[in-house]
C-alpha cells in the first residue's frame, strides 16, 4: 500500500515536470494537497464526499440484492435466462444521457435517479459472475445435499453460496469499483451534490486542483470498497489461501 | 399580498454559477416571493427542459432561442416569454498569434467547438456564414467542453466559447487572445425564460411573475454588481472557496455577463433575432420549413 | 403401490438407460431386489456395471428410466450415502463436514459436537479435526466421508466401495466397526465392495451383478453365524460361497 | 428471441399506451420504427453506426487483450497483484468528464481516445474474472501438468485457459455489454460521428425518435456481441451442457 | 552429487514436514531407500502414513523439508504419474486425455493417436473412447489414468493405488498388463498398494512404511520367480512374505 502511493505520487510529479502542463490541466501533487486542505476545512468535500458516499452505499447494497437475486433464479432456468437476458443486456447498453428525461420524469433529480444508475452499473457484472459461480457448484456435491434431504435454502446457504463464493465475490469486486462511477455519472447528469457535481463545478471554475481533489476522494472511495471485498475475501476464502 | 404561493422549479441546464446572478439576486431580494412564487433552482445538466416543459411536466426553463424553434418544429407548445440576454453569448476564439480579425480569418484553420449541436454550433455557422465561408472551408473538431485546454495546447487553432467566459479564462492565465462574438454579426435570440401555452393561458399571472422577478433580477444585478457577486457566493459552490485571484476572474465572468445581457428593455424580444434565428436553422437544415414565429415569444408578459 | 411389508424398498423390472452425447447407454435391464429391513446387502459387479447408479438410484438422487422403486409405506426413508470419491466440501474443516448433516437436521450443537466427536474418534483421525479436508490423505477423506454417512443414523445407510483407499488393517477396523454400529442400530445397509471376504464377512445376503448392462446374477443369503472372526474365513462353507461368487463374476 | 423481442415491444406500447407521455418524451413503436427507416435510408445511421461498431471491436480487443495478459500476470504474483490492484481500481473510479481535457490533448479528438476509454470499461470485468478464473484452477491437475513437465505455455493452453474457461467468459459477457456503452461515452465527451453523437443530435434536435432510433441500435450492438459471446460459450463448453 | 550409478533414485533422509493452520505434521521421518534401475517397487503402508506424499516427491512435485533427493547422473527422469485420484480433465474425452502427454511432447497425431487407441483397448473402454469423463464410473476413471500415464512410456512409473476402484477381476488383468508392459519395456516401476497379495505378485521388491511420521519397516526383495501365475499365492515363500509384511504393518 505505501509502495503504492510513493508510486503514484513520483509517477505523477514526473509527469507534471516532463510534459510541463500548465496547472489548470495538470496540477502538482502539493497544489492539489493544498486545495485539498482548503476544501476539507471548509467543509465542502466532507459534504459532497458524504452525499456520494451514500449514494455509492444505496446503489452497491441495491444493485447487488438485485442482482443475485435475479442471479438465482437465471442460473436455476435456462428458460428464464434465454427470455431476460437481452433486457438485461439492453439495461447496459442504454446511456444514461439518452434516458435522462425519463429518469427526472420517473424518478424526480433527486438521490433517488443515482441510486439507480449506481445500481444499474453494479448490477450486470454481479449478476454474470453469480450466474457463473452457481453454475461452477459441483454436481457430486449437489448430489450430496439431496441425499441429506437438504431444503432449497439449505443447499444455498451451506452448499452454493460457499462453492460459489469465490466467483461472486469477483462479481462484488467489479461492482463494488464501478459503483463509485455509476454514482458520479448519475450526478454529472444533474445534482447539486456529490464528488460528481463538485468536480463538475471545480471544471466550471477551471478550479483544476479541486477537480482533482474530487477524482482522487472518487478514487480513494472505490479502492476503499475494493479493500472491503478484499478484506472480505481473506476472511471467507480461508480455505482456499491457506 | 394574500394569493396562494406556487412551487416553481426551475432548471438552468448548468452547474451554479455566476452567470446565474440575477436569479439568485431575485431570490435573495424576495423578487420572486413576491409574486407568490417559491423558486426551486434545478441544475440537471442533461435534462431536456425543452422537452419536460412542452409536456406540462415542468412549467418554466431558461433555454437558447434556437431551443425554442426546435422545439416547437417538434409539436412542442413551448413559448419564450422574457429574452435574458441581449447578444447570443457564443463567439469564437484564438491567441493573438493567429490574427484573428474578422470571420473569413477562419478560412483553412482547424476549429475546436463542444460538438455538433447546440448553442456553440449554431452560433459558430452564423459567424462562418457571416465570413462567406463553408464547413468545407474549416476543419472542425469535437471537442467537448476542453476549449481553454485545447487552445492553450495549440490542439486547435480557434476554440468556439461563450464570450463571457472562456476568453477571460485565458486570459486571466496569460494567454492573449482575439475574440469575436456572433452578436457583432448578426442579431439571434440567446437565453430567455420559456413556459408552455397551457400555463400561459390557465395562469397568465404567474408566468408574469417569474417573468418580472427574472427581469428585476437582471436590473438589479446589472447595477449592483458588486452586491450581487456577494449573493453569488452564497449559492454558487465553491465560489467563497476559491482564491482571491480566481474569485477575481469569476467577478469578470459576471461582468462580461452583465454586458450581453437585454438590460436596455427588460425581458424584450426582438422580432428581427427571432426571424435571423429562424433562417439561420433554416439554412444548416435543422428546420425544414418555416414556423409561425410570432407563436414561438411572446413580450406580452413583461412589465410596464 | 408401496413395498411389500417384508422390504424397505423394492425394486421391480427397474431399467436405466443414459442418453449422452454418443448415443443411449443401457446401464441396468430388469434388475429385481427386495432389501429386506435390518438387512446388510452387499453388491458386487465388474467396473463400470452399474454398481453406483444403483445405489444413486436408492438414495433417490436418480429416477429408473423403467420399472418401479417401491418404499416401504411410502414412508420417507432417511438415507446415509457414503460416495466412491469422498465428497467432502473443500471449504468445511473435518469436523464441520461430518457435522454437516447434523446443522442440516437443526441437531443442538452439543449434542451434535459430542456425537461428531466420538465418530472422529471411531475413524481414527482425533489430529485433524480442524483440517481442511485438502490437506487429507485419500484414506483419510474416505474416513471423513464415512463417519459422515454414520453421524445421521439414517434408516438406510448406502455405502459404494467405503473402503477402497484403506490398507487392509484399517479397512478390518472399520468394517468391524460398521458391523457393530450396523447390530446396534439395526439399521438397512447396501454397501458396494470389489472384496469377495468382506462382502462375506459383513453381508446377510450378496448381489452379484453382470457386465453392463447389470443384471442381477447372484443374489446369495450368507447364513454364517456371526460374530464373524478371522477364522470364519477358513470354513469350508465360507470357502464355497466364495468360489461361488467368484465363479459368477467370471461369467 | 422471438419471445423476449415480442415481450419487449408489448411493454413498450403498455408503457405509451399507459402513461400517455408525449411523443417528444417517449414514442411509440412505430413511430421509431418509422423514423428508423428513414435513418436507414438517408445512410446517417449505417456511417455513424459503423463507426460506433469499429470503436467497440477495437476497444474490446483491445482491452480483453491488456485485461488478459495483465490478469494471467497478477493470478501468479500476489505481490503485482497488491501494487498495482489501486491504479486497477483507480482507473475505474475516474469519470470520463474529468479528464477530458488531458485526453483531448494527449489523444487528441479522433476515434483513439475512444477506443482507449472502451478499452478501460472493458479492462476491468476481464481482469477481475481472468484473476479469479485462473486462481479457481484445480491444484491437482496443475501437479498433473508439471508431473508431464509441461512448459508454461502448455500449462497455460492446455490446463489454465480451458479450466478458467467458464469464469473468463463471464468476463467477456461483461466486458463486451459495456463495450457499447464504453465507446458511447467516449463520444458524448466530443465527437462528430458514431451513435453517441447521433444520440446527441436527436437531443440537440428534439427528435426523439431518432434518439431511441440510436439507443436501439446500441442495444442490438450490445446484445449481438453479448450473443456471440454466448454461442462461443456454447461451443467452448459443450463438456459442461451435454 | 549424484545417486550412485546403481540408482535410478536415491532417497537420503528424507524429512517432510507440512505446515498448515494447525502447526506442523512429521509426515516422513528420515526415509532411506534406493531405487534401482528397472525395478518393480511396491510401497505399503497405513492410511496417511505419506505413501502418497513419497511418491509426489519422486515426481519432483514436492520438495523435501530435509535430507536429499539425488537422481542419476543429475538425469532428467521422465514421468508417469497415476494419482490416487483419477484427475482427469473434465473438458477433455477420455481419448484427449489418455493423448494428453503425447500432445504435450509434440507427438505426431497419427503414431500418438494409434497408441492411444491400443490402451483405450487394453484398459477396455473402446466403447467410451469419446465421452466426458463426468459420466464414467470411477473404475472406468482410474482405468483412463492408468491408459494416460502408461502412453507416456516413461523412465519412472509411479503409480498410487492405481487399481484402488477396480474389482478383483479387472484388477488382476490390469495388473499382469502392466507386468507384461513393464517386462518388456524394463522400466522402473514404484506403486503403492494396499493389496499384500498384489505386491507379492508384482514386486522386485516391497516396502513398508510405518504410522506416521513413516519410517521403513521393511524392505523385503522379493524373489519368486516370474511369471507368477495364480499358483505362486500358495507356495511356501509367497506365504511366508505375506505374513511377514502383514507382521510389519500390524506394528
Ligand atoms: N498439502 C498438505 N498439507 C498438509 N498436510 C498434508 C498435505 N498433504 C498431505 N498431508 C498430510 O500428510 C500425511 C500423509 O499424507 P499422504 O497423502 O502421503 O498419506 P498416504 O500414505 O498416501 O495415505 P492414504 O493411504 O490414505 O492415501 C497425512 O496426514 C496428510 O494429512
Ligand atoms: N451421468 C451419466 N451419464 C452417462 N453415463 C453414465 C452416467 N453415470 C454413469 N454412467 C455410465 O453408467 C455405467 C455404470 O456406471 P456406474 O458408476 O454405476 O458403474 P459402477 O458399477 O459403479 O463402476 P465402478 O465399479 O467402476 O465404480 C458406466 O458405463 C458409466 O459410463
Ligand atoms: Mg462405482
Ligand atoms: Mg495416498
Amino acid at each position: 500500500m505505501v509502495i503504492t502511493i510513493a508510486l503514484f505520487l513520483l509517477l505523477w510529479e514526473l509527469l507534471v515536470l516532463l510534459l510541463q502542463l500548465p496547472a489548470f490541466i495538470l496540477p502538482a501533487p502539493i497544489q492539489v494537497a493544498e486545495r485539498f486542505v482548503r476544501a476539507l476545512s471548509d467543509g465542502s468535500l466532507l459534504e459532497h464526499g458524504a452525499a456520494t458516499l451514500l449514494e455509492v452505499v444505496s446503489g452497491l447494497s441495491c444493485g447487488v440484492l438485485f442482482a443475485s437475486l435475479l442471479g438465482y433464479l437465471l442460473a436455476k432456468s435456462r428458460f428464464l435466462e434465454n427470455v431476460l437476458q437481452p433486457f438485461l443486456v439492453a439495461s447496459q447498453a442504454v446511456p444514461t444521457i439518452a434516458i435522462a428525461p425519463l429518469l427526472v420524469i420517473w424518478f424526480g433529480s433527486g438521490i433517488f435517479s443515482k441510486v439507480l444508475i449506481c445500481a444499474l452499473t453494479v448490477f450486470f457484472p454481479v449478476l454474470v459472475n453469480t450466474v457463473v459461480g452457481l453454475r461452477a457448484v459441483p454436481e457430486n456435491l449437489r448430489d450430496l445435499m439431496r441425499s441429506m434431504r437438504a431444503t432449497p435454502w439449505q443447499t444455498f446457504s451451506q452448499l452454493e453460496l460457499p462453492a460459489a463464493l469465490p466467483i461472486l465475490l469477483g462479481g462484488l469486486r467489479i461492482g463494488a469499483t464501478l459503483s463509485v462511477i455509476g454514482a458520479v455519472v448519475g450526478e454529472l447528469v444533474g445534482s447539486d451534490r456529490g464528488l460528481g457535481f463538485l468536480i463538475n463545478v471545480g471544471r466550471g471554475q477551471y478550479d483544476t486542483a479541486l477537480v482533482f481533489v474530487g477524482v482522487l476522494t472518487l478514487v480513494c472511495l472505490a479502492v476503499l470498497l475494493y479493500s472491503l471485498v478484499v478484506w472480505l475475501e481473506k476472511r471467507l476464502l480461508r480455505w482456499k489461501l491457506d | 399580498s394574500s394569493q396562494k404561493v406556487s412551487a416553481v422549479r426551475l432548471p438552468l441546464g448548468y452547474i451554479p454559477n455566476v452567470q446565474f446572478a440575477p436569479l439568485y439576486v431575485a431570490i435573495e431580494k424576495g423578487y420572486f416571493s413576491e409574486e407568490g412564487i417559491q423558486v426551486e433552482l434545478d441544475y440537471n445538466m442533461e435534462t431536456d427542459s425543452v422537452a419536460l416543459v412542452g409536456s406540462d411536466e415542468l412549467q418554466f426553463a431558461i433555454v437558447s432561442g434556437e431551443q425554442v424553434l426546435l422545439g416547437r418544429a417538434q409539436q412542442l407548445p413551448v413559448v419564450y416569454v422574457a429574452a435574458w440576454y441581449e447578444d447570443y453569448p457564443v463567439g469564437i476564439a484564438a491567441l493573438k498569434e493567429q490574427n484573428l480579425r474578422s470571420p473569413h480569418d477562419l478560412k483553412g484553420k482547424t476549429i475546436g467547438l463542444p460538438g455538433l449541436y447546440g448553442a456553440s454550433y449554431i452560433g459558430l455557422e452564423a459567424l462562418l456564414h457571416a465570413g462567406g465561408l463553408s464547413d468545407a472551408d474549416v476543419t472542425l473538431q469535437s471537442i467537448g467542453y476542453t476549449q481553454v485546454e485545447s487552445l492553450a495546447n495549440r490542439v486547435v487553432d480557434v476554440v468556439d466559447i461563450y464570450t463571457s467566459n472562456e476568453p477571460i479564462q485565458l486570459q486571466a492565465r496569460g494567454y492573449e487572445v482575439d475574440v469575436l462574438p456572433v452578436s457583432d454579426y448578426l442579431s439571434l435570440v440567446a437565453n430567455g425564460l420559456i413556459t408552455n401555452e397551457k400555463t400561459m393561458e390557465e395562469d397568465p399571472d404567474l408566468v408574469r411573475g417569474m417573468v418580472r422577478a427574472l427581469t428585476r433580477g437582471v436590473t438589479y444585478t446589472a447595477e449592483h454588481a458588486d452586491e450581487a457577486f456577494q449573493i453569488c457566493k452564497k449559492y454558487v459552490d465553491n465560489l467563497a472557496s476559491l482564491t482571491p485571484e480566481e474569485q477575481e476572474v469569476q467577478r469578470q465572468v459576471l461582468e462580461a455577463s452583465i454586458k450581453i445581457w437585454q438590460v436596455e428593455r427588460p425581458g424584450y424580444s426582438d422580432p428581427q433575432a427571432w426571424q435571423n434565428m429562424q433562417d439561420l436553422l433554416l439554412r444548416m437544415e435543422l428546420l425544414s420549413s418555416p414556423l409561425d414565429l410570432s407563436a414561438a415569444y411572446s413580450n406580452t408578459f413583461l412589465p410596464e | 403401490m408401496t413395498a411389500s411389508t417384508a422390504s424397505v424398498i423394492s425394486l421391480q423390472h427397474i431399467q436405466m438407460t443414459f442418453h449422452d452425447q454418443n448415443g443411449e447407454l443401457e446401464v441396468l435391464r430388469d434388475i429385481q431386489v427386495e432389501i429386506r429391513p435390518q438387512e446388510f446387502l452387499c453388491v458386487l459387479g465388474p467396473s463400470g456395471c452399474g454398481k453406483s447408479t444403483l445405489l444413486r438410484m436408492l438414495a433417490g438422487l436418480l429416477a429408473p428410466t423403467g420399472g418401479q422403486l417401491l418404499k416401504a409405506d411410502n414412508q420417507q426413508l432417511s438415507v446415509g450415502l457414503v460416495f466412491q470419491q469422498s465428497n467432502l466440501m473443500p471449504w468445511r474443516t473435518v469436523l464441520d463436514n461430518i457435522l454437516l448433516p447434523l446443522e442440516l437436521r437443526g441437531v443442538p450443537q452439543d449434542a451434535a459436537l459430542q456425537k461428531a466427536q466420538d465418530l472422529i474418534e471411531l475413524v481414527g483421525l482425533q489430529e485433524f479435526t480442524n483440517v481442511w479436508p485438502e490437506s487429507l490423505s485419500g484414506g483419510m477423506a474416505q474416513r471423513v466421508a464415512i463417519a459422515r454417512a454414520l453421524i445421521q443414523d439414517p434408516d438406510l445407510l448406502l455405502l459404494d466401495e467405503p473402503f477402497g483407499s484403506l490398507d487392509a488393517l484399517t479397512r478390518e477396523k472399520m468394517g468391524a466397526e460398521l458391523l457393530r454400529i450396523w447390530q446396534a442400530r439395526r439399521k438397512t445397509v447396501v454397501m458396494v465392495t470389489h472384496s469377495i471376504s468382506e462382502a462375506l464377512l459383513l453381508a446377510d445376503r450378496v448381489l452379484v451383478l453382470s457386465q453392463r448392462p447389470a443384471r442381477v446374477l447372484l443374489d446369495l443369503p450368507v447364513r454364517l453365524p456371526r460374530p464373524r472372526g478371522e477364522e470364519a474365513r477358513y470354513s469350508a462353507e465360507f470357502q464355497a460361497m466364495a468360489k461361488q461368487i467368484r465363479g459368477a463374476i467370471s461369467v
